[in-house]
């Protein structure tokens, strides 16, 4: 139970999250990448509550706050996007060359 | 004292102010405002003329400027110099008023032409007062600008408003030089009032040598613009598209010679640098023989009298120059009148032919004009220098003083001038008042000027006959006494030739003015030489003279070519290559670097996440490098 | 008990590989969903009932719901090739596992030591701490929630007009 | 080793099969009641006074005929009945029945009631979408909408009673109103858990979802026999464990004027079964707007005023 186990899970998930979100196109998945990384922060912290720093939790509270409100705003971007260009594909936004 | 000098200095500004600010009302009757300022003026400067002491009243209202160790205070400096200065500019002023109300009867700007003169009388004064030399600068320049809006007052003229240009323009190029001088004085002396300058000069004359010489040069260069000497008198002759009594007040009384008077003010650096004095005298005479040359070819009579004004004050420059300075002011004193009165008779004919001012087309006006007719030939024979009239006085010292020094060259060239004096005033006269009349249509509607012209006419003759005998007897005469307080105690210009002045030095004088005169009479009245004839055998003379020495257009050529070709140069070479160059050049590079980065943010948002990836790695392999956790 | 952590751990990794592979939207989420759960029992593996329950209160009953009703309401289809396997896919997955890799290193660089005691479970040491020491934080993230609300209805409201 | 485990097991084989024949009789009971209310007799064929009717129910839902139509994912559609009836049963583990019966008891209790009932949201949606029918599509969305509102609702309720108790075990909350139930402090707080326990449930007035007239029978359309019968069963599962809920946390528990035990647990979660049923054939359907309306504006703020009251005046 010790938390470098912890931190190790932590970090496999941020590094597939973080992957995820640049590697897919479609925004739903990216946001549902993005609220894995969350997750794996809030791992990295339990750890650390685990290794005595009570606080830890309380931060993580913090983090879940947060990433709440993240995907309210998120999924609202989701849905003008769709409504704007009835696809979620992110390339659709990129800039054209001019 | 200081009640007399500010009521003296202020009521004409007010007089200008009711005129021009709330003038309104007084639109018809704008005089009014106008001539009781300058008299109450005129009284203040009288009283002061008696009050005046032996020692100069330095009174300080105010300090206009305090900074730091450039104080200018806003005082006065009253002696018998700004005595005679006041007198002599409030008088004529107030005569050139009075005869006003009747010349500009009926202009449209009656209202705006007396605020402008009243504006001037006040400058003068400011001019004449000031005790230091910056607010002296201020007055010279505030009559710079009377005399470019009086030049130029019948501004729909495009020959008036380029003459009131003309002159504004020359003069600043003197004022420059006036400015640089007071810079020099404040350099050297750090203060530029005139009893510090003056006490420091006092005390230890040899040890500002170097200085002193600048300075006064510059000083002279503002002179030489303001009181239109050689090279910077071309904008006199064109002023005279202003009214006439403007001319006779501002281009014969007085700002012309607010150049002669700063160089008697500062009588006491010159004495101190004689070299100097020499030039000042040099161009004097100089200008003086070449304006009266000018002066004897010209049909404009108006114009007459402006050659006339400049070779005149070239004498007072010969004066002051050589140390003379009260035998200057003496003709400054006396010239004021006879010039006044020369420049009003000819309003007076102006008026009468309806501007018509070509003297070829005039002649017989003595028995329709004889008012003006006699006032014209007192002033005429008041220039020439006849005996009993101002003229003869104080040219003659001047002549007799030049000749004392040993300036033998200085000297031959002044009694030159007389001769050519003498002849082209009675050309004048005889071509205007005598002989029969050319154009007949002018002469049938001849007419007397009215009195309220004609007897500011009389009293200036009285005057150019009176002035003179307050001046008999050279050294110890009336005048010469009252003004030693202010320019004789400092020691003289000691010069090494003393010649003993005889009485035929008296006769030749007056024998060059009586040749000059019958050389006039034969030639114009009788047509013995035909003077038409004349001219055709002069040739090549004759065309020089009468265009002026083409002057003109050598200026034109020379200074106004230099600045078109320096501006184009300026323009092609450093504005656009240089500063459009640069700013093009900023903007291109960055546009140019600005595309570079351009390419990086694709605007592909992916790549940007990918970018903080990478941005993340390196932050953490960063913190590994610097000792990771501590 | 360890092994419990095991089979969370590994119910974990499956959901985020399943989140990052699968192409249909509901699929994806639920796949979210089995590694929001499986985390919310590992924090009560890690003593932190009370943050176990809340992180299953939230993430799991809320948030993925959440995706699944938005996906139920754009009717998102699947998009087959949606990952970008170009080069900028490549260039993700290198930097990934580097981040990965960096972190290893700085972690063992730096090591977590464990605790002597593990934190007891109940929620009062909690809460005493952050209504206490961390009231500020707890405001500041209320009002970010409030915002985030307003926010969100803002974006999505249907404006009138065109 | 075994033994706690072992003592784990029975009470919750116990507890488990105690509350499915509850929840088979309520149907009946309901059917009876209903009747009743409607001046008629209820189900009385089946055995004395209709008391076989659920076994008779079971068995005929259990033989009837598996409909198999194209459903978009066979793995949720199977899964959405079992979420439901799970996530209806996890409850019961902490709930105290008798003084020193229970199945489990961990301080975060509430917090693991919620959990539970925030997870069921999922049989109603995985259910509506795994149905491929767009109405079934409509009714689960508009269910898990209707149970987000009305949990946040809940929680905000149990506050209340967590402030008053001091700890989120329910066997203290229960063992604190020994004196006085909290019905009578937290009577705002009791009312808005009702309302909010008949959302989470789906009964009576908020059973929007499965509503014959609009939506043929919303998320439970294309499950037949067993299945249906899983959705059925679980939602009175969902009553029984709700009444129990209500009991421990607002009725006192086992506490009772005489003999504190079970029986009066019992009698209570009788009590407000009946409560339940009596609403449902009495008040009429709520539109979907104004259930939402209903739930925010007016639920969520008296829960407030109820956590605000508790916390001025209860605690000083």
């Amino acid at each position: 139970m010790n938390p470098t186990l912890y931190l190790l899970l932590s970090l496999l998930l941020f590094g597939l999250g973080a992957a995820g979100v640049v590697l897919r196109r479609n925004t739903l998945f990216m946001l549902l990448n993005l609220e894995l990384m969350m997750n794996a922060v809030g791992l990295a912290l339990v750890a650390a509550s685990l290794a005595g720093l009570l606080e830890g939790q309380l931060i993580v509270l913090m983090v879940l706050a947060v990433a709440a409100a993240e995907v309210a705003i998120g999924i609202g971007i989701l849905v003008s996007m769709v409504r704007l260009k009835d696809s979620p594909l992110v390339d659709l936004w990129n800039r054209e060359e001019p | 004292m200081l009640w007399a000098a500010s009521l003296a200095l202020f009521a004409p500004l007010l007089g200008a102010i009711l005129n021009g600010v709330f003038g309104h009302p007084f639109r018809e009757k704008a005089h009014w405002p106008a001539v009781i300022a300058v008299g109450i003026s005129m009284l203040a400067s009288w009283w002061i003329l008696g009050r005046v002491g032996f020692e100069p009243v330095v009174l300080d209202l105010y300090t206009w400027i305090p900074v730091a160790n450039f104080v200018v205070p806003f005082g006065f400096y009253i002696d018998s110099l700004t005595a005679v200065m006041m007198g002599v500019v409030t008088t004529v002023s107030f005569l050139v008023h009075v005869y006003s109300i009747g010349y500009m009867h009926g202009d449209p700007g009656y209202r705006r032409y007396f605020a402008y003169l009243n504006l001037f009388v006040f400058s003068m004064l400011l001019l004449v007062l000031a005790n230091n030399y910056a607010l002296l600068f201020v007055g010279w320049e505030a009559v710079g600008l009377c005399s470019y809006l009086l030049i130029g007052f019948w501004y729909e003229k495009k020959s008036a408003s380029d003459a009131g240009k003309k002159a504004f323009i020359v003069n600043r190029i003197g004022d420059a030089g006036f400015l640089l001088g007071i810079f020099t004085l404040f350099a050297t002396f750090g203060s530029v009032r005139y009893d510090t300058v003056f006490q420091m000069v006092a005390s230890n004359p040899h040890l500002y040598q170097g200085a002193l010489v600048a300075a006064t040069l510059f000083l002279f260069l503002g002179a030489v613009g303001k009181s239109a000497q050689f090279p910077l008198y071309v904008w006199l002759p064109d002023a005279m598209e202003g009214p006439t009594p403007v001319s006779a007040l501002i281009h014969a009384a007085t700002m012309v010679t607010a150049g002669v008077y700063m160089v008697a003010r500062s009588h006491l650096l010159y004495s101190e640098v004689p070299q100097v004095g020499q030039l000042v005298a040099s161009v004097g005479a100089f200008t003086a023989l070449f304006a009266a040359t000018m002066a004897m070819v010209n049909d404009d009579i108006k114009r007459v009298l402006a050659y006339s004004t400049i070779s005149q004050l070239g004498y007072m420059f010969v004066a002051v120059g050589l140390g003379a300075y009260t035998a200057g002011i003496f003709h400054l004193y006396t010239h004021a009148f006879f010039k006044g009165l020369l420049f009003l008779a000819a309003g007076s004919v102006m008026h009468a032919t309806h501007g018509e001012l070509n003297m070829q087309k005039m002649g017989g006006f003595f028995r329709k004009m004889p008012h003006t007719a006699w006032t014209f030939l007192i002033g005429a024979l008041a220039l020439s220098g006849l005996p009993p009239l101002a003229g003869f006085f104080s040219k003659d010292e001047i002549i007799k003083h030049a000749y004392v020094t040993g300036h033998t060259f200085i000297w031959a060239v002044a009694v030159l001038t007389a001769l050519l004096t003498a002849f082209y005033m009675f050309r004048l006269i005889f071509l205007v008042f005598f002989g029969k009349p050319r154009d007949a249509e002018i002469y049938a509607h001849l007419h007397e000027s009215p009195p309220v012209m004609t007897v500011p006419l009389w009293i200036l003759a009285a005057a150019s006959v009176g002035a003179g005998w307050v001046g008999i007897g050279e050294e110890h005469s009336v005048f010469h006494r009252f003004l030693e307080t202010a320019l004789g105690e400092f020691h003289l210009v000691e010069w090494t030739v003393h010649r003993p002045a005889g009485v035929g030095l008296i006769a030749l004088s007056v024998g060059v003015a009586l040749l000059g005169i019958l050389l006039a009479y034969s030639l114009y009245l009788l047509r013995k030489p035909d003077p038409a004839l004349l001219a055709r055998r002069a040739g090549f003379l004759y065309t020089l003279l009468k265009r002026k020495y083409y002057v003109d257009e050598i200026y034109n050529l020379f200074v106004v070519g230099t600045l078109r070709v320096t501006a184009k140069v300026l323009f092609w070479g450093v504005d656009r290559a240089l500063v459009d160059g640069t700013v093009n050049g900023t903007g291109w590079t960055l546009a140019a670097t600005g595309s570079v980065f351009r390419r990086w943010s694709s605007g592909f948002l992916r790549s940007y996440l990918l970018w903080i990836l990478i941005g993340a790695n390196f932050l953490v392999w960063f913190l590994l490098r610097s000792g990771g956790g501590h | 008990m360890i092994y419990f952590f095991w089979l969370f751990a590994l119910l974990a990794l499956i959901g985020a590989l399943g989140v990052l592979l699968e192409t249909h939207p509901v699929r994806g989420a639920l796949y979210l969903l089995l590694a929001f759960l499986s985390i919310g029992f590992l924090y009560i593996l890690a003593g932190a009932p009370f943050l176990g329950f809340v992180q299953i209160i939230v993430y799991a009953g809320a948030v993925v719901v959440l995706f699944l009703v938005a996906i139920a309401v754009m009717s998102l289809r699947r998009i087959p090739d949606d990952r970008d396997l170009g080069p900028r896919g490549f260039l993700a997955l290198v930097f990934a596992g580097a981040f990965f890799l960096v972190m290893l290193a700085l972690l063992r660089h730096a090591p977590v030591p464990a605790a002597p005691t593990p934190t007891p479970g109940a929620p009062q040491p909690l809460a005493e701490a952050l209504f206490r020491q961390y009231l500020i934080p707890f405001e500041i993230v209320s009002v970010l929630l409030l915002v985030a609300i307003v926010g969100a209805i803002v974006l999505v409201r249907r404006r009138p007009g065109p | 080793m075994n033994h706690p485990l072992l003592g784990f097991l029975t009470a919750a084989g116990i507890v488990f099969f105690g509350v499915l024949g509850a929840a088979a009789y309520l149907v009946l009971a309901e059917r009876k009641l209903a009747g009743y209310f409607q001046e008629r007799y209820g189900p009385n064929r089946v055995g004395p006074f209709g008391l076989l009717q659920p076994l008779a129910d079971l068995i005929k839902l259990v033989f009837k005929e598996e409909v198999v139509f194209p459903q978009s994912n066979r793995w949720l559609y199977l899964l959405a009945p079992g979420i439901i009836a799970v996530m209806a049963l996890l409850p019961l583990a902490v709930i105290p029945f008798a003084p020193h019966f229970a199945v489990t008891d961990i301080n975060v209790a509430l917090l693991y009631v919620l959990a539970a009932a925030s997870l069921g949201t999922y049989g109603v949606l995985l259910g509506g979408w795994a149905s491929n029918n767009k109405y079934s599509l409509i009714g689960g969305l508009r269910t898990a909408n209707q149970m987000i509102s009305y949990e946040i609702a809940m929680a905000l309720a149990l506050v209340g009673v967590v402030l008053m108790a001091g700890s989120l075990s329910l066997k203290d909350i229960v063992a604190a109103q020994q004196h006085l139930w909290y019905l009578i402090p937290q009577f705002l707080g009791f009312v808005v858990f009702l309302v909010s326990m008949f959302a989470e449930t789906n009964r009576a007035p908020f059973d929007l979802p499965e509503a014959e007239a609009e939506l043929v029978a919303g998320y439970h359309t294309e499950y037949s026999s067993m299945k249906f019968a899983m959705f059925f069963v679980g939602e009175y599962i969902h009553m029984v464990v709700a009444a129990a809920l209500m009991t421990a946390l607002y009725l006192g528990g086992w506490y009772g004027p005489w003999k504190p035990g079970f029986h009066w647990f019992a009698l209570k979660m009788a009590l407000v079964l009946y409560l339940m049923i009596w609403v449902r054939w009495t008040y009429p359907r709520f539109r979907f707007d104004q259930l939402m309306r209903f739930g925010w504006k007016v639920l969520i703020p008296l829960a407030l005023v109820n956590l605000g009251i508790t916390g001025l005046v209860l605690l000083r």
